[in-house]
């Protein structure tokens, strides 16, 4: 160990009298605080890494703070960000939420931290600002596509659709057969909006600037008919009526769960969800293919991206250098093992020296011909624009259950983000 | 006789459309909390295949490093120390505001009022306690909660005090009483109806305050019983029975003071919120 | 000797009701909620990122009422407001007549009524967000016994704000019921003796007896359980989240989910909105409910 | 033991006058009766001297010591409230014992005066209730005896007994008295009630609008009444008045009449009268019998027969209505014209600002 020297305070937590982390002073207690989301993959990773870490450093004592997810997540993180109460080290996205936090203000830079040469200079773009860079990846990379079920598919003889058309005639041969041909699972808004973010992909293949165009107000969803495609493939699969019947309050755990057993065909999602159905239906993790959010033309079919969360060191820490040696951990080759064996594979790395084991599930295979030589991938919108207007996912469920016309929705979507834009302090809104 | 017939009948149709509607979903609650993973996914009102529920509450209660217990405990403290302290403050005020009129009595009633009225401005609030070195802190939370439950508290003494006969005040004021000595040794006991109303509408208000230590109270080690729901419906995942059994633990505690203080609710009732 | 000419003998005796007793409810209340309140009035005139704030005049309030939304929450919320005190009122009233009458049972029944109030509001929601499931909730599976296609009680967007309505006076109607039975308690029997010597039928008696008599009792109700309702937040997010899609949002939710965007200075200004929507209506109703109080 | 001395003292609501200077001595061990209609402003002056009132101006002494700006707890005084104000939620052990305990006196001295007072009171037996399980007389009882544990220099009493049904009050009434004498402490008595005042007082203070109209022993009040107000107010039934005209005026007495009144020659002082002036004459109910050539003439309007004695309505030719309480049954029907003479030494005169016209006492 050539650390300061450290020493535990145990069961200080469990005390509950510390009113703050950061009044600690954890400099000589080798105490930190490491904040995530209460999702059981994130919980499980991190409490591998932090059992491993304390293994390797027994004198230092880390506690595991979970936090809601979704907006109220990011709610929590901006308020305790702001008011100087932020865990040591947390969990956080990339890409434009990023930005929202304030980073230069608020988080440590990490730019010349040993373990950054390691990290791909993809992902260090969606973590960095004001020249610095503050990130280190929390997860591998992700796809925004669609999850397939691969005994409905070998049993009606379908193929993998490359364009939109191909895709809606294969739903229409499983309705045909007396099955759900699209999940949805607008129980939990935020997955309603994976047609439409999945689908920037094909948005840049036809319109290459649109994401500078969109930041400087010049481009909006409405009037760019690329851009309105997402949101009107939401409503043609809900007009043909491929939903389950339950679309309007079903959950993301039952959307996962539907497509794997085969109470469905497809499910759009992001690929992290290989995760949730390798924990809650292991036994039909092999059923669950993968491809990406068809476009209008097969000639180039690809796949959007996702970078993935962050873990970030808050500047009020109280513990730079332990916090940064954690998070080198976390960002090194020993994390990703440590990962690959909490909740498996999920996708490829953007760390140097990570590998994914031989035996990765079928949906991830599937994912990676994208990243590899041949393949074509873009990311998406979120990490080429800060703009992320709020309400997105309110206006997918509406436009995809019947309440709005999409045309409609696109244009309201655009109110919503010049919003946001305004908010930022963009030029040009 | 007829009529007593009819009321029987009557009684019965009651019992029975209250146990629809009030009982059903609680005997849900308890069902689920029986069960294991797997049959609680399914949501349906049926018996439990084998008896779950200690292991549930064991889950429920060790998850995130026991952090059930420290909530219960935060909980249960701050629950405790702002309903006593609203019971004093409001009945101070109830009592010189029904005593004592001034010019100033229009402006307190209807700073009273707006406090009733008026959504509190959270993110303001946030960025004075930070500057009062109260935020995230458990007397902070108690002032807040004392803060915003001071109205309606407020509201019911005023309105019981004033039934009670200044001569009692005078009367202890010749026996050389001061004060203090009135407020503490005559009124205050005398409002024993309306405080029991305060202690159980306070109380289960408070221990079920969820937006409120969402907001005032981060971390882990000021956790309260309302955000250990948030443990078992994650973004990503719901473990029903955990969720349910969770749902039925933190009920425990409101029952007890409903059980202690039932019979005396409407009394409370009767002399406070009615006669305002 | 006249009373001026001894001018020290007039020095007041402390009051017996000193004015200090309102000093510390005033301390915790002016710093706690007072403060932040007008502080709210400011920065509702800043866009405010939390970590700084640009004054912008009136452009907030400017953007809270172009969301396309929040027409349809200010309907949505006067809409909940007056469905969940109308129904605590109505419903309330006859179970606290029902249970003020020589009924069976009645400690029983009243502590099943009163029940759901001690239940926390998110455990609540989350209890009937699982049973107003659409397909897999028992609501539906027990109509589908019956041979009834239940509807979406949360999904369809026509029907969500008034299931989440239905459950908020499944839970808060309890505590109506006791402040009316403390209201008929309070009624003197000689009223309904000398309605009968009049010769007066059951139902007689209550609209001529019960009803007026218990009109304070009514005006706490309706009251509490408006502001409440125009209040309402918990519930609603927990139940549909405002949703689907804008449904069943009222004014709290959409300023929550300014909010939670990061938009403080807007949710700060839709806050204003909201005070100054319930002060238009509660103002008056209040007036109303007294003045009538005033001619009993 | 203390007497009490109130020079001018006033008390103003705003700008409203309650109290109008009011000058009063009352002696050490004196039982003083304050007696006028209500809102005559009796009680404010009860409650100035206990302290519960502020005093606008002048000065209160209490023994020798100036009060005005004294504590209630400091002046020595205990107070009899009209609803008793007994502490409903302490025993009658501990509302006895309240003021003791709030003086600290040592809980074993506490405990004996306590014992003592509901000796004196014969209420041992009901020291362990609490006020909501006793009868209207026993609270009463309760509230003297929190007043007297103390021994307190001056007792203040607030209309204390019309709470009490009309035998009850006739019992309280003597024991009140019998108290008095026992103690010998300074009593101050508020009431509405002139029976009370007349057969409890060492000095009845009659007060109207703010002002005191006359302070004498009863006797004093009822025969020699210094203005209209107090020879009404005292005396029961109430005395008859009647508008007179002056006669003849000589040395010492006035001879008036009236259409009512047929010529009646009446003692009083006569400075300052002239024939012709117009007087009030006022005569008790009690001091009329009836006379075939009496002086004054009406019609029975009504009979109220008695058996000892009969009280007679009557209403004169100008109208006036009066009575007259006659001895013994008299028979007499309503519509029936009856003569009454009255005994000119007891009638009175008032001139015409309201001030009795009384001959000097011999």
């Amino acid at each position: 160990m050539t650390k300061t020297k450290l020493f535990a305070l145990t069961g200080a937590s469990l005390l509950g009298l510390m009113m703050t982390a950061n009044a600690v002073n954890a400099q000589q207690s080798g105490y930190l605080s490491f904040l995530i989301d209460n999702g059981p993959q994130s919980v499980a990773v991190a409490e591998a890494w932090v059992a491993a870490y304390t293994a390797k450093n027994p004198d230092v004592t880390i506690d595991i703070e979970v936090r809601p997810g979704g907006g109220e997540g990011d709610n929590i993180v901006k308020t305790r960000l702001a008011t100087g109460a932020m865990a040591d080290v947390f969990f956080y996205n990339s890409g434009s939420l990023f930005q929202a936090i304030n980073p230069v203000q608020n988080l440590l830079p990490v730019t010349n931290e040993p373990w950054q040469a390691g990290i791909q200079d993809s992902f260090k773009s969606v973590v960095s600002a004001g020249g610095e860079v503050y990130g280190t990846p929390f997860a591998p990379a992700m796809g925004g596509g669609i999850f397939y079920n691969k005994p409905i598919y070998e049993e009606l003889g379908l193929e993998i659709p490359k364009t939109w058309d191909e895709f809606m005639a294969n739903n229409e041969k499983i309705k045909a057969a007396g099955k759900t041909a699209v999940i949805q699972t607008y129980g939990e808004t935020w997955t309603s909006q994976l047609f439409v973010l999945a689908d920037f992909y094909n948005v840049l293949t036809e319109v290459p600037d649109f994401a500078e165009k969109f930041t400087a107000g010049e481009a909006k969803f409405a009037t760019t008919p690329a851009a309105v495609r997402g949101f009107e493939k939401l409503q043609e699969v809900y007009e043909a009526g491929f939903l389950n019947a339950d679309f309007g309050a079903a959950t993301y755990p039952d959307g996962i769960r539907m497509v794997a057993t085969g109470e469905g065909a497809h499910y759009p999602m992001l690929t992290f969800g290989i995760g949730a159905i390798a924990e809650t239906v292991p036994d039909h993790l092999q059923d669950v293919g993968f491809f990406a959010q068809p476009g209008d033309d097969a000639a180039t079919n690809g796949l959007t991206t996702w970078m993935p969360d962050s873990v970030y060191i808050a500047k009020t820490t109280a513990a730079p250098d332990l916090a940064k040696d954690f998070v080198g951990f976390i960002g090194s080759p020993e994390g990703c093992d440590i990962r690959n064996e909490a909740v498996g594979a999920t996708g490829p790395y953007m760390i140097a020296g990570c590998e994914l084991p031989a035996d990765v599930p079928p949906a991830v295979a599937d994912m990676l011909p994208y990243f590899q030589e041949g393949g074509h991938n873009g990311p998406a919108l979120e990490f080429l624009s800060p703009i992320k207007g709020p309400a997105l996912e309110q206006i997918t469920v509406e436009v995809g259950s019947g309440i709005r016309q999409a045309a409609d929705g696109a244009a309201l979507y655009d109110e919503d983000v010049r919003k946001q834009a305004q908010q930022l302090g963009l030029a040009g809104w | 006789m007829k009529k007593s017939r009819a009321s029987i009948i009557g009684g019965i149709a009651a019992i029975a459309a209250t146990f629809v509607v009030f009982v059903i979903p609680f005997l849900f609650i308890i069902l689920m909390a029986f069960k294991d993973k797997q049959q609680s996914a399914l949501r349906d009102f049926s018996w439990p295949n084998g008896f779950h529920l200690f292991e549930n509450l064991y889950e429920v209660i060790k998850t995130r490093n026991w952090m059930m217990i420290t909530a219960f405990i935060n909980s249960s403290l701050i629950t405790v120390v702002s309903v006593t302290l609203l019971i004093v403050l409001a009945a101070m005020v109830g009592f010189v505001l029904a005593r004592r009129k001034t010019k100033w009595n229009g402006t307190i009633e209807f700073l009273i009022l707006a406090g009733l009225m008026i959504p509190p401005a959270v993110v303001p609030t946030i960025w004075l306690l930070q500057g009062l070195k109260l935020f995230g802190t458990l007397h902070g939370m108690i002032l807040i909660q004392v803060a915003y439950n001071l109205p309606f508290s407020i509201i019911l003494y005023r309105a019981f005090i004033a039934t009670i006969p200044r001569e009692l005040d005078e009367a202890a004021v010749i026996d050389g009483a001061r004060p203090l000595d009135v407020f503490f040794r005559i009124i205050l006991p005398l409002l024993w109806p309306v405080t029991v109303t305060n202690i159980v509408v306070q109380s289960v208000g408070i221990f079920n305050d969820f937006t409120n230590p969402l907001y005032y109270l981060p971390g882990n080690q000021n956790a309260t019983v309302q955000l250990t729901l948030y443990n078992f419906q994650s973004q990503f995942s719901t473990a029903y029975n955990l969720l349910f059994t969770n749902i039925l633990l933190i009920t425990i505690p409101p029952l007890i003071v409903f059980m202690f203080f039932n019979r005396q609710i409407v009394a409370g009732m009767t002399a406070g919120a009615v006669k305002g | 000797m006249t009373a001026s000419a001894v001018p020290a003998l007039k020095m007041q005796r402390r009051s017996l009701y000193p004015g200090w007793f309102y000093a510390p409810a005033a301390v915790v209340y002016s710093v706690l909620f007072l403060a932040p309140t007008f502080a709210s009035l400011y920065f509702s005139l800043t866009r405010w990122t939390l970590f700084d704030a640009t004054f912008i005049g009136l452009d907030n309030f400017a953007q809270f009422f172009r969301e396309p939304f929040l027409i349809q929450g200010l309907v949505n919320t006067v809409i909940y407001a007056v469905i969940t005190s109308g129904l605590k009122v109505v419903i309330g009233m006859m179970l606290a007549v029902m249970l003020t009458s020589q009924i069976m049972a009645r400690g029983y029944l009243r502590s099943v009524i009163f029940f759901p109030v001690l239940v926390s509001t998110i455990g609540v929601g989350m209890t009937f967000t699982v049973l107003m499931h659409p397909t897999l909730g028992m609501i539906n599976q027990t109509l589908a016994m019956i041979g009834i296609q239940g509807p979406g009680w949360l999904v369809d967007p026509k029907l969500a704000l008034f299931s989440v309505a239905l459950v908020d006076v499944w839970k808060g109607v309890g505590l109506a019921t006791v402040i009316y039975i403390a209201g008929l308690v309070a009624i003197p029997k000689d009223y309904y003796e000398a309605a009968r010597i009049d010769g007066a039928t059951k139902l007689q008696n209550f609209f001529y007896v019960t009803l007026p008599l218990s009109r304070p009792a009514t005006a706490t109700v309706i009251t509490l359980s408006f502001i409440g309702g125009l209040r309402t937040f918990d519930l609603i997010w927990a139940m549909t989240k405002g949703g689907p899609g804008f449904a069943s949002d009222t004014v709290a939710s959409v300023i929550y989910k300014q909010y939670q965007a990061g938009f403080y200075g807007l949710s700060t200004a839709g806050n204003v909105v909201l005070f100054i929507l319930i002060a238009v209506l509660v103002v008056p109703l209040t007036m109303f409910l007294n003045r009538k109080q005033g001619h009993e | 033991m203390a007497g009490l001395e109130l020079k001018n003292i006033q008390k103003t609501y705003g700008k409203v006058e309650v109290i109008k200077g009011v000058d009063l001595t009352i002696e050490d061990g004196e039982f003083v009766v304050f007696v006028g209609p209500s809102g005559c402003g009796k009680s404010t002056l009860l409650r100035m001297i206990a302290g519960l009132e502020d005093i606008t101006g002048g000065e209160l002494y209490i023994g020798d010591k100036l009060c005005n700006a004294v504590e209630p707890r400091d002046r020595s005084i205990a107070m009899v409230f009209q609803s008793y104000a007994l502490y409903p939620h302490m025993t009658v052990y501990d509302n006895v014992g309240f003021g003791l305990k709030l003086a600290k006196t040592p809980k074993d001295v506490r405990d004996q005066k306590i014992r003592e007072a509901a000796r004196i009171l014969k209420m041992e037996h009901l020291l362990d209730r609490k006020p909501g399980q006793l009868s209207g007389g026993q609270r009463q009882r309760v509230a003297i005896g929190r007043a007297i544990v103390r021994k307190p220099e001056v007792f203040l009493f607030d209309e204390p007994l019309s709470n009490l049904d009309a035998a009850l009050r006739v019992d309280t009434r003597m024991e009140i008295a019998k108290l008095h004498a026992d103690l010998g402490a300074t009593m101050i008595y508020v009431t509405h009630d002139q029976v009370e005042a007349m057969t409890l007082a060492d000095k009845i203070v009659v007060l109207d609008a703010g002002v005191v109209q006359q302070v004498g022993s009863p006797i004093e009040l009822y025969q020699r009444p210094t203005n209209l107000f107090v020879a009404g107010f005292i005396g029961s039934p109430k005395m008859n008045f009647v508008e007179v005209t002056v006669e003849v005026v000589d040395g010492d007495s006035i001879t008036v009449s009236s259409k009512d009144v047929a010529s009646l020659r009446v003692p009083a002082t006569s400075a300052g009268v002239k024939v012709g002036d117009k007087l009030t004459l006022g005569i008790r109910p009690h001091d009329l019998v009836p006379a075939n050539n009496g002086a004054i003439v009406g019609r029975v309007s009504l009979v109220e027969r008695l058996g000892n004695e009969t009280i007679v309505n009557l209403e004169l030719s100008s109208g006036a209505a009066w009575l007259a309480v006659l001895e013994g049954d008299q028979p007499l029907r309503v519509g029936e014209s009856l003569a009454l003479a009255a005994e000119p030494a007891k009638a009175i005169l008032f001139d015409k600002d309201g001030k009795s016209l009384l001959a000097p006492l011999s």
